[in-house]
């Protein structure tokens, strides 16, 4: 069952590069599972813009794109 | 020196933008400095409060290093997200959003670029990205050219304030046209902050000097060779502009006219 | 603004001329203000230690008035006599004597004037007056051209600095040849004084930025409509040219450069 | 006597213009006949230079000529 | 002197606008002489083939005096009507359809008036004109600031020329950003013509310098003392800016180099 | 062009120096120059009728090619000999005496050099040598700074003509300040021509909008990349300069002015 | 007849301003009318441009607006 | 004789370097000897300048010094 379960993985892309990640993860999983701090990352599913008090409530679907974003030197 | 000492509130008027009042008009990037240690201690000898940022994807590598939050606390210093990098509207307009997601502000200074090789802007992209903005509740600075009909439209769009250069962003040629800044500024109501290609002290006073809000600069301190030597001399630079425009010099004259009394010379 | 917390003896180093040590690189003069009040506050606003002053008889109906010493304290301020309207070598150390016979200084700031339109300097009769001045125990600052030949043998004939102009007495032009002002500064050993012709505060910084080592002006602060906060403004870019020559101002160049990152753009 | 004393003048030179002033003065009775207070001004007589120390001891001679100066504003 | 006898030819290639060949860089205005004789002859002293005209409409009490045509032979000139004192698109191609029925020519000087107190340019409503006229089968020449953007999108609509102002119409400043203009010759295939804010014949020199196809004026003329001979000063200057171009200037630089050998001095 | 067909006659009265008069008001150096052939077709093109030449030893070597009268007919240029490398008055006057007594002329180019590095005028010694060489019967054309003083002195002591220089010799640097050289122009009487520092064609131009006589030119031509256009760039900058200063160019203004008729608009 | 029609006249706008004329003329004749030289004109009748060749074919109409433009000095 | 006369021969010195020549020539013998034009060169000899019709009359004598000067390209 467990093997199974740790065995599913499901397939989504980041930043433009595909990556396979645990399934039943939530945003938030994923944000702690790529060791980001949800309060520096901006995040856009496919195309939208998760409002950050809903990445817990957001579980991430397989073929799902994310762009994972924060503030570097700029001018 | 006297700097010390004097009370700078008595000699100018803080400088108000979409209903937040600032005690310094200069404003500084982040970008391009040779470690993070010295942006801090450059922006901190700037007495900038206002502090452009850039929007990009995270490194999934090394992160720590890159996130300027990391090393600029956001309720110090109004962190500004910039648009660079963006060359249509609706790039512009998404970079936007996601700044305003990290829930630090909703100011975004515009850029919607024209041209990669001279990074002019493209003022009429720009000015459809400023509509859009405003009309979604952005506080909207936005970064353009020289041009005044350009200025009045962006100011007609409701942007908060507009952003003139001086000359290209990096170029270090500082104020090359002041007509048209100066004019800009006669004619528009929102402030005017003049934008990239400062380079020295002597390019932001005389910047300065022309009657314009405020310059915000970048690459004049991150390619000092001292960069917090620089920005203490463009705080100083800053305001000594101000307050000469404030002041009103004296007249240029082709003749010399002598300080000291004609009369009174021994016989 | 940071100009108030931060600490200026961090930033530059104290500029001595004869054996003595100036905080201010900032001198200024004491003729053609509007009052005496208007005169004192501009000087206190400039925070100049050293300030010049004329000799001329005294008016035997009303003197009061005139005397500067009734206004500025000796202790305070290194009174700083000039030879102004001096025509010859002979009168100019006449003028010299009488000056330091008031018993303040032996400092001198050294005119002959060779033309009366101009007030442009008559080099040869000032180096032959600095020779017997020098030689007579005096502290010799001597206003000159911008001419390198004329500085150098100034500076052989044992002036204490030498002050070349940045353009005519009273002309507000500015700096009009910063490659001799540059050339005269890289040459000499003494300190380099730019005196006369700064018109407003980015002359000042852009004078700074050649790398001398002070600047001293009268008219720019006595003809301001507001004389006090531009000698603010001049304490400031003064301080910020200093700042920025020492600081190593970033490279011109005709390209552009991008502030922000070209990298991590979003798909 | 006294009268007659003072009754004498001698003439002089004071910055150009031709003065009376009573005999006898000093150069520092000079001055405070002129209402100038010694410390501000310097005294060029017959076109040396006397040290403010020996104004007292220094009498006013008829036909002497005095420039009387002093610091007035100047750039 | 030597201008006379030497063979133009020889110094540099013609230029074509449009299909037609232009042996003179310089066009010329027509606009605000002081009488139509002195215009006649500061035209034929500029050497100028290209002249402009303003459309309007005829005075019904005393027309003779006004037409241009019967001062100047639309065979031996090339007049190019502009659309002067148009502010929208719409009004400036009526103002283009009127010009070309005269039935001289289907070249148009395009201008669209973005403000009145300036003459700026409105680069947006000029673009929009250009693409209807060029549909239209007219030659287009578009007066335009000096955003490389703006020139860029000019190019790519068709217009034969793309004409970027030096200064404000009238105005007399010279060429105030020369970096601008040498970035819109480095990027343009079509000619490049300078038109608007050329004051004297250094201006002119100086434009040509950069590299651009020619210049256009008017008030540099109509407005000297006297404008026949300036117009004879601008001929030669647009020449020899034009040369100077192609020769390829010494290199600038601060230090001294002599012009006669060091060896060989005697002993 | 234009220029072919205009007489020049009409438009500029001959030049009078020393009693000689010449109808160009361009010299120029024969130094530096890649080979004599180019260095005689640039003195072809510029039109200049004064030539400059150094004296120096002979190279008892190899004398053909070096001797400047192998190429140049002292018959239809006047061959004006300097005193280039001297370094004090009697070297000056011993190179003067050889140059007379090469036998074509008592015409000397006065040099007096007092700093090696930038080859600045020691225009003290320079006084002195012209003093001496015009009570010698010379006709003294007197190279110095744009030092009015030392001009006036020099015009006192009986220069043909004084040359202050634009910049240092070699530099390019051009007209630096364009208000020494007006002002020398405006106080002396003798022609003055402008040595050294011109680069390029609108520093002629400019230099001669001032209203000085002449300019005298060398590096500007033999460096550039084609100097025979060069040559051909400064006859026609330098015409053009002379005329636009005698047709007294339009005023400066920061507002605009329309060149077309405001009335007459359709309705 | 002739004087009836001479009598008769249609009111037109010419460059802004209202106008008298003859009946019965065509635009050339009006040009003639007003003193202009048909080569130095351009027609503008109620916006649409006149071409020269139809200047005689075109009748005058009552109520018709004219522009006539000419070139005249302009930068 | 002859031979003698031609064996002897002066030292002098020409633009700085010491030279042997044949004696008794004239100074215009030297320039020829040098293979320089007379009309190309001004002869400065001993400090004092030569003038050009004095050079056939002017013997070259032991210990002279000449300076040997022309115009060459300068500014």
């Amino acid at each position: 069952m467990a093997e199974l379960e740790t065995a599913a993985a499901v397939s989504i892309r980041v930043n433009g590069d595909g990556r396979e990640v645990p399934a039943g993860l939530s945003v938030a999983d994923l944000l702690e599972h790529l060791g980001l701090h949800p309060r520096m990352v901006v995040v856009e599913r496919n195309g939208d813009i998760l409002r950050r008090d809903a990445l817990d409530a957001s579980p991430v679907e397989p073929g799902d794109s994310y762009e994972l974003v924060h503030f570097v030197g700029g001018g | 020196m006297a700097t010390v000492i004097a009370e700078p509130q008595v000699w100018d008027e803080p400088l108000t933008i979409g209903g937040r009042t600032l005690r310094s008009r200069l404003m500084v990037g982040t970008g391009k400095y040779r470690s993070n240690d010295e942006m801090v201690d450059a922006i901190e000898a700037s007495g900038a409060e206002v502090v452009t940022v850039a929007v990009r994807r995270v490194d999934l590598d090394r992160t720590r290093e890159e996130g300027v939050l990391f090393h600029l606390d956001p309720e110090r210093f109004l962190l500004l997200p910039n648009t660079a990098g963006c060359y249509t509207a609706v790039d512009a307009v998404r970079y936007a959003c996601l700044a305003r997601a990290a829930g630090f502000t909703d100011w975004v200074k515009l850029e919607v670029i024209g041209d990669q090789e001279t990074l002019l802007p493209d003022t009429q992209a720009t000015l459809q990205a400023a509509r859009e903005l405003v009309a979604d509740g952005f506080t909207v600075l936005a970064y353009t050219n020289d041009d005044l009909i350009a200025a009045l439209r962006l100011e007609d769009a409701g942007c908060a304030a507009v952003m003139p250069l001086a000359s290209p962003i990096g170029s270090g040629l500082g104020l090359v046209n002041p007509f048209n800044v100066r004019t800009i500024k006669a004619r528009l109501t929102v402030p005017v902050i003049v934008d990239a290609g400062v380079g020295t002290a002597s390019d932001a006073a005389v910047t300065m000097e022309q009657g314009v809000d405020g310059i915000l600069m970048n690459t004049a301190l991150a390619e000092a060779r001292d960069p917090v030597r620089m920005a203490r001399a463009m705080a100083l630079a800053t305001e000594a502009g101000r307050l000469a425009y404030l002041a009103g010099r004296m007249p240029r004259r082709e003749r010399a006219v002598p300080s000291s009394p004609l009369g009174g010379m021994l016989g």
